[in-house]
């Protein structure tokens, strides 16, 4: 969900941006991150942990911690709560099994 | 691999100590390359939708975005800086080579002197499922609601009480989420009380000796099991409780973001007090390592404010140290000099001994240069701190010795019960009415005779605790203007329900002037009209049809 | 700790610890392993963590098959309950010249008469084996199956776990600050937590060994030298074996957790105890990963750390007691490949150490250089 | 309190057992027990981790935190691909 109306801030929603997750389509804004955008739209778990597969979601937004690690157009580990979103990009739901594409 | 570009001074973060140690040394003509991480520069400033606190010299009064804007276009609008945004510095190698990815490119560079301004990183908590989807930080939070305008939750529970933790509770609830209580294992809540106070009003509870044992829900938060703690922070049996949330935000300390500085060898030193390991470094900000500077959270946390300063310092250093001419080394060192001083008025009061306490530890003097004595005076705020609800013999203190005062008309009520340096509510007055006797650290008074309740100092507060009553304003009703910084706004002539300090509802009151021009900037200046026995006790307001979110 | 002690092992890298465990399998009692910080913590910590079994002497085979033996069966052979991480995926070795796959052919057929399952490959096998390599310029290879990777922490940790349970005393954070002499004979080792009593130490400091055999006034034939290291993140398992070049000069393996190890011998890098990275080698090493595995261009960097080849004249093991001081015995020189015979090395000391007979047919002692019998081993990065 | 389902190290998914299990068995520093169970040699390098770690070995050894060392930091800092590297090394060659 996204703050219609605050107090002190005032957001200027960018330009529609279309991205996949795991194949499906979503909608962002210009001006998020891929993290914001999947959260934005009810996506809560972005990994699962290597070894005990717990669900992982935004824990730092900073680029601190390894909890929103996803895999960005075949790149893995990729840090999406600092990621901006493109057009067009493919996130996977990021498991142990990470792969390298070329 | 001989690609290495030469630079003056390389200045890694872009957060307030960042911007303002890059100011510093570029307005002395010392070329600075300024790294940043995330693609914008600001750093936690960009996010902090409150007023500052602190002195009016450093941006107190001011917005946390707005104090970020200002530093930014100085910096875009200065030759010397060159800014290097998504940029990550990779490496400090022994030969001082310092690399950086940018564009892509991991580019080296080899700097006469560098600044490190990495700030902090959020202190985690070891708690069942503490790892689980909607578990964050606070700063994870107020990323979320504030620079992207994602509502984080519903309804959350707040783990910490330190500033952040109530700062972030009083934004959640300006962003529409409901804060289901706030957690605080020490007895004593750790922020300033006007920022617990703003909360208590709101109807938020604050819940000191309690701690999070227990995050539950499948795939994502669907509630918390808390307890309670006794004094020697020991779980107290059959305390367990289930708060209902779908979030829980950690607020649980900062700790310096040090990676730099350990990978390049600075000593350092375990420091409790200042949030951690930090690097030994001296009253200049420098490190162990010649020719390398930290500044702002990274050397101990503090609050933004000495961030700034600490920056300034540090730049000023530099620059005295690459631009050797006589008129500039004059002009430098008194520059350093007002800055050390500046910073010693900030840490000089009662919530600066922790502080103090922490320099102390590693060797400096907190109060070497400085002569000014803070007053002894002291309220016992105990149940303040317990409550964020103000004693009534706090508030005694605060109010006109004689009735006849109300007589004269409105006047300001400053409900300011702690020592901690802040001064735009002096500074604001243009009747010279508010006096903190000489120092920036004590508590500030209000001289009645002079006070007009002109309600100017109203939205200056940055701990909206300055009000206006007018006791006689009819036979049976008063009028009390208080600070608002919700929506919707209201209207002239609204019935709104009124609240006391503790968030209850206790009567209805008539809206009869709303001031939100330039001067409030967005801290709406509210009068309203209420029976008169309540004069002493409406403090807050509640306006049909809230915030609706999409 | 004790202050009596038959012998002082200095050193808790794998070496000093499968030392101590030999001894005192034999019956040693009262061995004493003191380190000045934690185990592992030099180079054992942070070598490449390879193990092979192709070399070119013999000696070095021996070895290393023989050490191969114990990993393969370290919980047995040990009795310890510690999971080493072995993985057996091969040792692939690249030949770029004619004469290195001449060296290569000489080599196997020492291997093989030791029974080490190692056979010369085509390009067209190598490449089969590791579907991601550059095979240009890559005229042919050998591989061994049976070579690959252990854990070094869990081998010198299970080394320990194993001494103990024999009764050896394990000093960890104990730096040794003296040896005390006593008309040319020990008696004992002072260090900042107390003094042990003993007439016999043994010199298993790897980089610092010189320093310790100082303290003796005895000058061993070795320095040491940087060698520089790094890890990738990990990702799914695509390389089987470890990539070696001795020409090309790299080496290059994916561990059992899926991050890739690799580095390279540096050219002209003068002795010294210095463990700084360095951006030159990321650098090197960067360059040098991405044209033999092409795909490795997208994978992340994270880490990167230095540690001590302890080098010897003849870049072999000395392992020995020397003239100078009665008792006491080294272990050093190891040139970038103690971890990987670690396991023969603790027996053949254990041998010289209670004056029993060479359990393998080696020639390790110091005496060596003196009469001229270098050993020239040409399998070495 | 069911220290199996405490995380520590997000990165490495290493637990509050096992951390305490390792000091208990005389791990008591960072770095050991970092290279026994890889906490802290994840993506984050130990952010999260590291004081978590060095409070648990100060409780449990009964020390003061004040003589626990952190974790060693290496370079490249948040971590840097092969390319982007190679990429700097060429840009005026």
């Amino acid at each position: 969900m996204r703050i219609e109306q605050h107090p002190i801030l005032e957001f200027e929603k960018g330009e529609k941006i279309k991205f996949y997750l795991d194949g499906k389509e979503m909608i962002g804004f210009k001006g998020d991150t891929i993290a914001s955008a999947l959260y934005a739209s009810g996506i809560y778990k972005l990994s699962e942990s290597k070894k005990l597969r717990r669900p992982r979601g935004i824990f730092c937004a900073v680029g601190h911690c390894s909890s929103c690690l996803m895999i960005v157009d075949g790149i893995p580990n990729v840090r999406t709560c600092t990621t901006p979103l493109k057009e067009g990009m493919k996130i996977e739901t990021q498991n142990q099994e990470v792969v390298l594409n070329e | 691999m001989n690609n290495i570009e030469k630079a003056e001074l390389i200045v890694v973060g872009g957060g307030p100590a960042g911007l303002s140690a890059a100011l510093a040394a570029a307005d002395y003509g010392v070329n600075v390359i300024l790294v940043e991480e995330r693609e914008f520069l600001g750093g936690q400033l960009v996010k902090q939708t409150h007023r500052f606190f602190g002195s009016e010299k450093e941006y107190a009064g001011t917005r946390g975005i707005d104090i970020s804007k200002f530093l930014v276009e100085k910096i875009k609008e200065n030759e010397n800086i060159k800014i290097l945004t998504s940029s990550r510095v990779l490496g400090i190698y022994n030969d001082k080579i310092v690399t950086i990815l940018a564009n892509n490119k991991m580019i080296k560079y080899s700097p006469k002197a560098l600044i490190l301004a990495t700030g902090a990183s959020e202190k985690f908590l070891a708690f069942e499922n503490n790892d689980l989807p909607g578990v964050f930080g606070a700063g994870a939070v107020q990323t979320l609601m504030n620079l992207y305008g994602v509502l984080p939750s519903k309804k959350i529970l707040m783990v910490g009480s330190g500033n952040i933790g109530l700062i972030v509770s009083y934004q959640l609830l300006q962003a529409g989420v409901k804060v289901a209580c706030i957690i605080e294992a020490a007895p004593r809540i750790g922020g300033y009380s006007v920022h617990a106070s703003k909360l208590a009003r709101m109807g938020v509870p604050i819940l000191t000796s309690h701690t999070i044992k227990k995050a539950v829900g499948k795939d994502k938060v669907e509630g918390a099991i808390i307890c309670q703690l006794d004094s020697s922070w020991r779980e107290i049996k059959d305390t367990e409780q289930f708060i209902k949330c779908d979030a829980i935000c950690l607020s649980v300390g900062l700790s310096p973001l040090t990676d730099l500085l350990k990978q390049a060898n600075v000593k350092t030193s375990y420091v409790p007090e200042l949030g951690g390991y930090i690097p030994l470094r001296d009253e200049n900000m420098e490190t162990s390592i010649k020719n390398l500077f930290v500044a702002g959270d990274v050397s101990g946390i503090e609050e933004a404010t000495s961030a700034i300063i600490e920056g300034q310092i540090a730049g000023l250093n530099v620059a005295k140290r690459i631009k050797k001419d006589i008129d500039n080394q004059v002009k430098i060192e008194k520059k350093i000099a007002e800055a050390k001083d500046e910073l010693e008025l900030l840490r000089a009061g009662p919530v600066g001994e922790k502080v103090r306490n922490g320099l102390k530890k590693i060797g400096l003097d907190p109060l070497k240069n400085y002569g000014e004595k803070v007053s002894t005076e002291e309220f016992d705020i105990s149940f303040l701190m317990k409550t964020g609800i103000p004693s009534k013999e706090n508030l005694k203190k605060k109010l006109p010795l004689s009735e006849d005062v109300f007589n004269k008309g409105p006047i300001a009520i400053s409900e300011c019960f702690q020592q901690f340096p802040c001064d735009p509510c002096v500074k604001s007055c243009p009747f010279d009415a508010i006096s903190e006797n000489g120092s920036i650290n004590n508590i500030p008074y209000v001289n009645f005779e002079k006070c007009t309740g002109c309600g100017i100092c109203v939205s200056k507060c940055p701990g909206l605790a300055m009000f206006v009553v007018q006791k006689n304003y009819t036979d049976s009703t008063s009028l009390v203007t208080l600070p608002y910084e919700f929506l919707p706004k209201p209207v002239k002539n609204q019935i709104v329900l009124v609240l006391n300090r503790e968030g209850t509802e206790i009567c209805e009151g008539t809206v009869k002037r709303v001031r939100d021009g330039k001067i409030q900037d967005k801290t709406t200046v509210v009068t309203i009209e209420i029976p008169k026995e309540y004069f002493l006790e409406a403090r807050n307001i509640k306006v049909d049809g809230g915030q609706k979110h999409g | 700790m004790k202050n009596r002690a038959s012998v002082v092992v200095i050193g808790g890298g794998v070496v000093g610890n499968s030392i101590a465990y030999n001894l005192a399998k034999r019956g040693v009692e009262d061995v004493v392993l003191v380190e000045r910080s934690f185990l592992a913590s030099g180079a054992t910590g942070r070598c490449g963590a390879g193990v092979r079994q192709q070399w070119g002497t013999r000696q070095n085979c021996l070895l290393a098959r023989e050490s191969m033996k114990v990993f393969e069966n370290f919980k047995d052979t040990l009795n310890v309950n510690v999971d080493i991480e072995l993985k057996q995926k091969g040792y692939l070795l690249l030949a770029y010249s004619n004469n290195e796959l001449e060296q290569f052919k000489k080599n196997i057929k020492v291997q093989n008469s030791l029974g080490i399952p190692s056979k010369l490959v085509t390009p067209q096998e190598a490449k089969y084996i590791v579907p991601d390599l550059n095979t240009d310029k890559l005229i042919g290879g050998a591989f061994c199956p049976t070579d690959g990777h252990a854990n070094p922490f869990k081998v010198t940790y299970g080394y320990s776990k194993a001494a103990e349970n024999l009764g050896v005393e394990i000093n960890k954070f104990t730096e040794v600050n003296e040896i005390k002499t006593e008309k040319g004979k020990i008696i004992g080792v002072q260090t900042n937590k107390g003094f042990i009593e003993t007439s016999k130490v043994v010199d298993a400091a790897g980089g610092w060994s010189q320093q310790i055999a100082k303290m003796v006034n005895a000058e061993l034939p070795v320095y040491s030298e940087r060698h520089e290291i790094l890890v990738t993140e990990p990702i799914k398992p695509v390389l089987d074996p470890m990539l070696m070049s001795f020409s090309y000069n790299i080496y290059c393996q994916q561990t059992p957790d899926g991050s890739f190890i690799m580095g390279y011998g540096p050219d002209n890098e003068p002795p010294s105890f210095d463990m700084h990275s360095s951006w030159q080698f990321l650098e090197t090493m960067s360059k040098k990963a991405v044209w033999l595995l092409p795909p490795l261009n997208k994978l992340r960097i994270i880490r990167q750390w230095a540690g001590l080849y302890n080098m010897s004249p003849d870049k072999q093991p000395i392992v020995s007691k020397i003239k100078e001081v009665e008792n006491f015995y080294v272990a050093c020189g190891f040139s970038g490949h103690g971890f990987m015979i670690a396991p023969a090395i603790g027996v053949l000391m254990a041998d010289i150490i209670t004056e029993s007979d060479l359990t393998y047919n080696v020639v390790l002692d110091i005496e060596r250089y003196k009469r001229g019998e270098i050993i020239s081993e040409p399998s070495v990065v | 309190m069911d220290e199996n389902k405490v995380i520590i190290c997000r990165c490495e998914d290493v637990t509050l057992a096992e951390i305490r299990n390792l000091i208990k068995q005389g791990f008591t520093t960072v770095e050991e027990i970092k290279r026994l169970v890889r906490s802290g040699m994840g993506p984050c390098q130990g952010k999260t981790c590291g004081l978590l770690i060095a409070r648990e070995i100060a409780e449990i050894t009964n020390t003061s935190i004040e003589k626990i060392e952190i974790q060693n930091m290496r370079p490249p800092y948040g971590g840097v691909t092969f390319e982007e590297v190679i990429a700097g090394d060429t840009i005026e060659e």
